[in-house]
C-alpha cells in the first residue's frame, strides 16, 4: 500500500467518527468538535489524493482545502457564537428532542416567554426543570468598560 | 544523517503519543492544559525533524508559527473562570 | 411599426446578445459588491442602494436572459484560462430561467423588507447586506460550471440563510437556525467528500469534463450518494426535511419567502444539475425510482402535515417540503424516452411557478403577522375584510400550488402527468394527482378558516394594523405571475431549451 | 520546486540514501511506515475522544492536540501550506475559540457566577441520543469508512488533473508557488467567496451576537484579580515577532509556502492574544476604518477582476506584465480583511478599540 492510500484509509476512518460524533452527541459544542474532525478528514481526503501521483504533487487539492479551512473556521465561529446565544436565551446546551411538536403546542408562548426573559434575565419558566438561569449579571467593571465603549 | 532524524522524529511521535495519557486521566483541568502546551513543543521538534528529513525548508516555518503562537491557547486557557475545578 | 424601429431594435437585439458574455459575471459581482457598499455606507445614511442595487442586478439578469435566449447558452472563462484548470460561468437555458426566478422574486423581496422590517422592529443594517449577497450566491449557484466553486456557493448560501432564519433571536428561530446550520454543514461536507472523489478520479472539477469522463463504477456511486445525501440535507427532502419548517416559518416573512423560494430550491436545482449534467452515467431506472420514491414520500409527508398545522407559515413551510417532491419525480421519468422532454420542462416549470407561488404566500402571510401581529390560523376567521388583497394573493397563491387550472402550477404538474402517462408510469402518475389533492385539501382548510365568517360574540379588540401600499401589492403581483405563466407558458419553455441536457435531447431526434 | 520535492518526498526519506546500502533504505521505510502509523493511531485515538469521550473539557484539549498532528500530517503529505495554515489556524484561533465557547456554555451554566459545578445537575437530560439511534450512527459510519477506504485504496490517479496544469502553466500565473498560482489566479473566484464567506460569518455573527459582556473574556484587572507577571514582557515579545511574521508569510506566498491567508490568521491570533489581555476592548459598532478593512479586500479584488474584462480579455485576468505587482497588492490588502473578521468573530463584537491604561 502506498503512503497516499494509507492516509485516504486513515481520512475514511476519521469521516466515520465524525459522522458518528454528530449523531450521537447532544452537546452543541460537541456537535461543532464533530463538524470539524468531519471537515479535517474530507481535507486529509483530498491532500492525500493529491500525493498519489509519481511525478508531482497536485497544488489543486492543496488550494481547495486552504479554502475549505478559512470556510470550516468562519463557519465553526458563527456556530459558536450562534450556540452561545442559544445558551444565553434558553439556558440550554443543546437543542431539543423534538422540536416540531414543541412548536406546535405553543408557539406564540414559547417566543413571548424567551423575548421576556432575555429583557429582564428572568428566572426559568415553569414545568421547564432543565431551563436554568441564562443571563449572567454583569459586574460592575465590565459594565463601566462597555458603555466606555460605546 | 535522514536516518537518524527520522528515527528521532518516530521517538517524539512516540514520546507524545505515551503522554497523551496524562491529557486523558487529568486530572485537572490545567494538567491536561500544560501536557498540550508541552504536545506543542513536542510537534515543533518534530517538525524540525521532518523538515531535515522530508527536506521540506518550509515545514521550519511552520514550527516557527506554533512556537509564536503557543502563547494564544495558553492565555485564553489562563482566562477560563478562576475556581474553574475542570475536568 | 415603423420600419426605423424594427431596425433599431434589431440592434439592441445584437448589442444585448453581445454583451450577454460580460453579464455572465456581472448577476454575480453587481449584488455582491452593492452588499459591501450597502455595509460600508450604512444602510440609514443611503436607504435607496439597495434597492438600486437590485435593479442594477436585475437589469444584468435580463441581459443574460436576453443573450440565452437569443443567442444559446452563455459561458465565461473566468481569469482566460481554460477548464479544468481555471473556472467556466456557464449559463444554458435552465440557469436562466431560474436567474429570472431569482430576479423576480428577490426584486419582490427588496421591495418588500424595508417596510416589513422597519414596521417588525427590526434591524435592517445587516438584512441588506446578507440578502443581496445571498442574491449574488443564488446566481452564483446558477452560472458555476465548477464543482469546487459550487461548495463554496453552498456554504455562502447556509452562512447567509442561517443568520435571517436566526433574525428574531427568540428561542424559536434561535434553536431552528442552529439545526439548520449543523445540518447544512454536515450537507456541504458530505457534498465536498463526493467532490474529492470525483476529482480523484477525473482529475477534473469542470461539470461538463467530469461527467464525460466519470465510469459507473464504485466511486462514481459513492460519490453520487455522497453529493446527493448532502444536497438533500441542505434542501430538506424527506428523511432530512426537519430542519426546514422551524427555521422557513420562524423567519421574518420576506426571509422566508427568499429562503423557501430561492434558497432551498437552488440546493434543489443543483441535485437536478448534478444528476443531469455529471451522473448521466449512473442514471439507471432503478436509481431513478430510489429518488423518484424519495420524492413521492416527501409529497404525501410534506401535505399531510401541512394539514395539521395551526398556524398559517409552517403550513406554507411544509408545503415547501412537498412541493421539492416533484422536483426528484424528474429523474425516474427523464430516462424513459417517452417521458424524458414533458419531464424535464414539467420539473423546471414547476420550480418556476413553485417560487414564485411559494413567495406570494410567505409575503401575504407576512402581511398577516404585520396587520395581526400573529399567524395562527382560528385567529384568522372574519379578517378577510381587512387584508382582502393579502387574501387574494394567499388563494392565488394556493390555485398554483394545488395545480388548478388556469394557474403555472397546472401547466407544470399536466407536463409531468403527460410525461408519466405517454411513457406509462402509472405510479408517478398517481403520485402527480394525490400530491394535487392532498395539497387541495391543505390549501382550503387555510381558505376556510380566512373566509369564514367571525365567530358569534366576535368582538373588535383592536384594529389590524394598517398596511403599506407596496406590501400590500408585492404578493399579488407575484401570484398574478404565476398565474399569468399558466396562461402563456411558451416564452419560458423557448428559454428553457436552449442547452437542454443530453440526456433529454437524445430522444428527439 | 514542487517536483524536487515530490520525487524526495514520493520515496521517503530516499535523498541521499540512493547511493547507499539498501538496507539504509529499507530501515529507512520502516521508519517512515512506523511514524506515518503512529500518526494515524493517535490522529484517530484522538478523534474518537474528542467526540465521544466524557469530559467535554478534556474533548475540547484533545481537539486542539488533534489539531497539532494534524499539522504533522499535512507535513507528511508534502503540503507545507496546509500545516502554516493549520499551525496558524489551529494553534491560535481555533483553541482560543473554542475555550471562550466552553467558558460561556459551561462557566455560566448552573449557579450563577463563574464559580460553576461542572457535572450536569442530576435530573438533566442525557448528552447522547438513545441506543437504537447510536447503533444507527455507528452502522451509517461504518458504512461510509468501508465505503470510502474501498473506494480510495483503489483509485488510480487519472492521467491528466487540473493540478498538473497548473504546474504546466506555472510560469504565466506571475508567482512560483503554485498553490498560490490557483488560489489567486487560476481559481481566484473561489479566493473571493472564501473571504466572502468570512465577511458573511462576521455579519452573522453580528445579528445573533449577545450583549456586550457575554461577548469574549471580561476585564482582568478587576480589584481580585491582578494580570499575572509574565503577561506584560510575553505581550511585548509576541506583538512585535507577530507583525514581523505575517509580513514574512505574506512576503514569501509568491514563491514558497505561505500567503495572505496565513499571514492574515497570524495577525488575527495577535488580535486575540491582546483582547484575551485586555489590552484591546470590544466595541458594539465598527468604525468606518474597520469597515473598509473588512470589505476592503474584496472589493479591491473584484474590482481588478472587473477590470480584467477591458483590460485583459477576461473577468478576473490580469492585464499582460502586471500579474505578480497586482497578486502581491491583493495579497497585502486580503491579509487585513481576513485579519480583522477573524479578530472580531473571536471578540464576538462590531469593532475594537485600545485600551487606554
Amino acid at each position: 500500500m502506498s503512503q497516499a492510500a494509507f492516509y485516504a484509509l486513515v481520512a475514511g476512518a476519521l469521516t466515520g467518527i465524525g459522522i458518528y460524533g454528530l449523531i450521537t452527541q447532544r452537546h452543541l459544542l460537541r456537535r461543532v468538535l464533530a463538524v470539524n474532525i468531519l471537515g479535517s478528514s474530507v481535507f486529509l481526503l483530498l491532500v492525500a489524493l493529491a500525493r498519489r501521483h509519481p511525478d508531482y504533487v497536485d497544488p489543486v487539492p492543496h488550494a481547495m482545502v486552504l479554502t475549505g479551512i478559512v470556510i470550516a473556521v468562519s463557519a465553526t465561529a458563527f456556530a459558536l457564537v450562534l450556540a452561545r446565544r442559544y445558551h444565553a436565551a434558553t439556558g440550554l446546551t443543546h437543542l431539543p428532542e423534538d422540536e416540531e411538536s414543541e412548536e406546535a403546542l405553543a408557539p406564540g408562548l414559547l417566543n413571548r416567554r424567551s423575548l421576556a426573559d432575555r429583557r429582564s434575565g428572568g428566572g426559568p419558566p415553569p414545568g421547564q426543570p432543565e431551563r436554568r438561569q441564562g443571563a449572567r449579571r454583569r459586574s460592575d467593571e465590565d459594565r463601566r468598560s462597555d458603555e466606555g465603549a460605546q | 544523517m535522514t536516518l537518524l532524524y527520522t528515527g528521532l522524529a518516530v521517538f517524539l511521535l512516540l514520546n507524545l503519543l505515551v503522554g497523551l495519557m496524562r491529557v486523558y486521566f487529568g486530572p485537572t483541568a490545567a494538567d491536561r492544559m500544560l501536557a498540550a502546551l508541552l504536545f506543542g513543543t513536542t510537534t515543533v521538534a518534530v517538525l524540525l525533524l521532518l523538515a531535515e528529513a522530508m527536506a521540506l525548508s518550509a515545514l521550519r516555518d511552520v514550527a516557527l508559527l506554533f512556537t509564536l503562537l503557543a502563547a494564544v491557547v495558553a492565555l485564553a486557557f489562563t482566562r477560563l473562570p478562576r475556581r474553574f475545578k475542570g475536568r | 411599426m415603423s420600419s426605423e424601429f424594427a431596425d433599431s431594435g434589431l440592434m439592441t437585439a445584437e448589442l444585448l446578445t453581445a454583451s450577454a458574455e460580460l453579464a455572465l459575471p456581472l448577476v454575480f459581482f453587481v449584488p455582491l459588491l452593492t452588499a459591501l457598499l450597502v455595509f460600508w455606507v450604512g444602510s440609514t445614511r443611503a436607504p435607496w442602494l439597495p434597492p438600486l442595487g437590485a435593479a442594477l442586478t436585475v437589469a444584468a439578469a435580463v441581459v443574460l436572459i436576453f443573450g440565452v435566449a437569443n443567442g444559446g447558452p452563455q459561458s465565461h472563462h473566468l481569469g482566460g484560462w481554460q477548464p479544468p484548470l481555471g473556472i467556466e460561468l456557464y449559463a444554458d437555458g435552465f440557469a436562466a430561467v431560474m436567474i429570472a426566478l431569482t430576479a423576480v422574486v428577490g426584486l419582490a423581496v427588496t421591495l418588500y423588507a424595508g417596510p416589513y422590517l422597519r414596521g417588525k422592529g427590526l434591524s435592517l443594517e445587516h438584512f441588506w447586506p446578507l440578502w443581496l449577497i445571498q442574491w449574488a450566491t443564488l446566481n452564483g449557484i446558477f452560472i458555476s460550471a465548477d464543482l469546487f466553486n459550487l461548495y463554496v456557493m453552498l456554504e455562502l448560501l447556509t452562512l447567509t440563510g442561517a443568520p435571517l432564519a436566526a433574525m428574531a433571536a427568540d428561542r424559536a428561530a434561535l434553536s431552528a437556525a442552529l439545526r439548520y446550520m449543523l445540518l447544512a454543514l454536515l450537507g456541504s461536507l458530505a457534498y465536498l467528500l463526493g467532490v474529492a472523489l470525483l476529482y480523484g478520479a477525473t482529475g477534473s472539477l469542470h461539470l461538463q469534463e467530469v461527467g464525460a469522463l466519470l465510469e459507473a463504477d464504485a466511486t462514481a456511486a459513492i460519490a453520487a450518494a455522497l453529493i446527493t445525501a448532502g444536497l438533500f440535507a441542505k434542501a430538506a427532502i424527506f428523511p432530512l426535511h426537519i430542519w426546514l419548517m422551524p427555521a422557513h416559518s420562524n423567519a421574518p416573512a420576506p426571509a422566508s419567502a427568499a429562503l423557501s423560494a430561492l434558497v432551498a430550491k437552488a440546493v434543489v436545482y443543483l441535485v437536478l444539475r448534478l444528476w443531469l449534467w455529471v451522473f448521466p452515467v449512473l442514471l439507471t431506472a432503478p436509481m431513478g425510482w430510489l429518488i423518484g420514491g424519495i420524492g413521492a414520500v416527501a409529497i404525501v409527508y410534506g401535505a399531510v402535515q401541512a394539514m395539521r398545522q395551526p398556524r398559517l407559515k409552517p403550513v406554507i413551510a411544509y408545503s415547501t417540503i412537498a412541493q421539492f417532491g416533484y422536483l426528484l419525480l424528474l429523474l425516474p421519468l427523464v430516462v424513459l424516452p417517452a417521458a424524458a422532454l414533458p419531464a424535464w420542462q414539467g420539473a423546471a416549470y414547476h420550480a418556476v411557478v413553485h417560487g414564485l407561488a411559494k413567495a406570494a404566500a410567505f409575503l401575504a402571510a407576512g402581511n398577516m403577522i404585520y396587520a395581526l401581529g400573529h399567524d395562527r390560523l382560528e385567529g384568522l376567521r372574519g379578517l378577510t375584510p381587512y387584508l382582502s388583497v393579502s387574501m387574494l394573493a394567499l388563494a392565488l397563491a394556493f390555485a398554483s400550488l394545488m395545480g388548478m387550472p388556469p394557474t403555472g402550477g397546472f401547466l407544470s404538474k399536466w407536463l409531468l402527468l403527460s410525461g408519466a402517462i405517454a411513457a406509462e408510469q402509472w405510479l408517478w402518475a398517481a403520485v402527480v394527482i394525490v400530491g394535487g389533492l392532498l395539497a387541495a385539501v391543505y390549501a382550503f382548510r387555510v381558505l376556510a378558516y380566512v373566509h369564514a365568517a367571525p365567530p358569534s360574540g366576535w368582538v373588535e379588540l383592536r384594529a389590524p394594523r394598517r398596511l403599506p401600499r407596496i406590501m400590500e401589492w408585492t404578493p399579488v403581483v407575484l401570484a398574478l405571475l404565476a398565474l399569468l405563466l399558466g396562461v402563456s407558458g411558451m416564452p419560458l419553455l423557448q428559454l428553457l431549451a436552449h442547452g437542454a441536457p443530453e440526456i433529454v435531447t437524445q430522444w428527439a431526434e | 520546486m514542487i517536483r524536487a520535492l515530490a520525487d524526495d518526498a514520493v520515496s521517503g526519506a530516499a535523498t541521499g540514501a540512493a547511493t547507499g546500502a539498501a538496507t539504509d533504505l529499507e530501515i529507512a521505510a520502516l521508519l517512515w511506515w512506523a511514524f506515518d502509523g503512529l500518526l494515524a493511531l493517535g490522529l484517530l485515538g484522538l478523534a474518537y475522544q474528542v467526540v465521544a469521550g466524557r469530559q467535554l473539557f478534556r474533548s475540547v484539549v484533545l481537539f486542539i492536540i488533534y489539531g497539532l498532528l494534524m499539522a504533522v500530517a499535512w507535513a507528511r503529505l508534502a503540503a507545507p501550506d496546509l500545516a502554516l495554515a493549520e499551525a496558524a489556524i489551529g494553534a491560535g484561533l481555533t483553541g482560543a475559540l473554542l475555550l471562550s465557547a466552553y467558558r460561556n456554555l459551561i462557566g455560566t451554566d448552573g449557579e450563577e457566577g463563574p464559580h460553576a459545578p461542572i457535572t450536569p445537575p442530576a435530573g438533566a437530560p442525557p448528552m447522547t441520543v438513545p441506543r437504537w439511534a447510536a447503533l444507527f450512527a455507528a452502522a451509517l459510519a461504518g458504512l461510509l469508512v468501508a465505503g470510502i477506504g474501498w473506494v480510495a485504496v483503489g483509485l488510480q490517479p487519472p492521467e491528466q488533473t487540473a493540478g498538473r496544469l497548473a504546474l504546466e502553466q506555472l510560469a504565466e500565473s506571475g508567482v512560483e508557488n503554485p498553490v498560490t498560482a490557483v488560489l489567486l489566479n487560476f481559481r481566484s473566484i473561489d479566493t473571493i467567496g472564501e473571504v466572502v464567506v468570512l465577511f458573511v460569518a462576521f455579519l452573522a455573527a453580528r445579528v445573533v451576537a449577545q450583549e456586550l459582556d457575554h461577548a469574549g473574556p471580561g476585564d482582568w484587572l478587576r480589584a481580585s484579580q491582578r494580570e499575572p507577571l509574565l503577561v506584560g514582557p510575553l505581550i511585548a515579545f509576541i506583538a512585535p515577532m507577530a507583525v514581523l511574521v505575517t509580513g514574512y508569510l505574506l512576503w514569501a506566498g509568491g514563491h514558497q509556502p505561505g500567503g495572505a491567508f496565513q499571514a492574515g490568521a497570524v495577525l488575527a491570533a495577535l488580535a486575540v492574544l491582546l483582547r484575551l489581555t485586555g489590552r484591546l476592548r470590544p466595541r458594539l459598532e465598527p468604525t468606518l476604518l474597520e469597515r473598509s478593512v473588512l470589505v476592503g479586500g474584496v472589493v479591491l479584488f473584484s474590482a481588478i477582476g472587473l477590470a480584467g474584462a477591458g483590460l485583459a480579455g477576461a473577468v478576473l485576468e490580469y492585464p499582460p506584465g502586471w500579474d505578480y505587482r497586482l497578486i502581491l497588492l491583493i495579497e497585502t490588502v486580503l491579509t487585513l480583511s481576513i485579519a480583522l473578521p477573524l479578530a472580531l468573530l473571536f471578540s464576538g463584537s462590531g469593532g475594537l478599540r485600545q485600551e487606554v491604561r
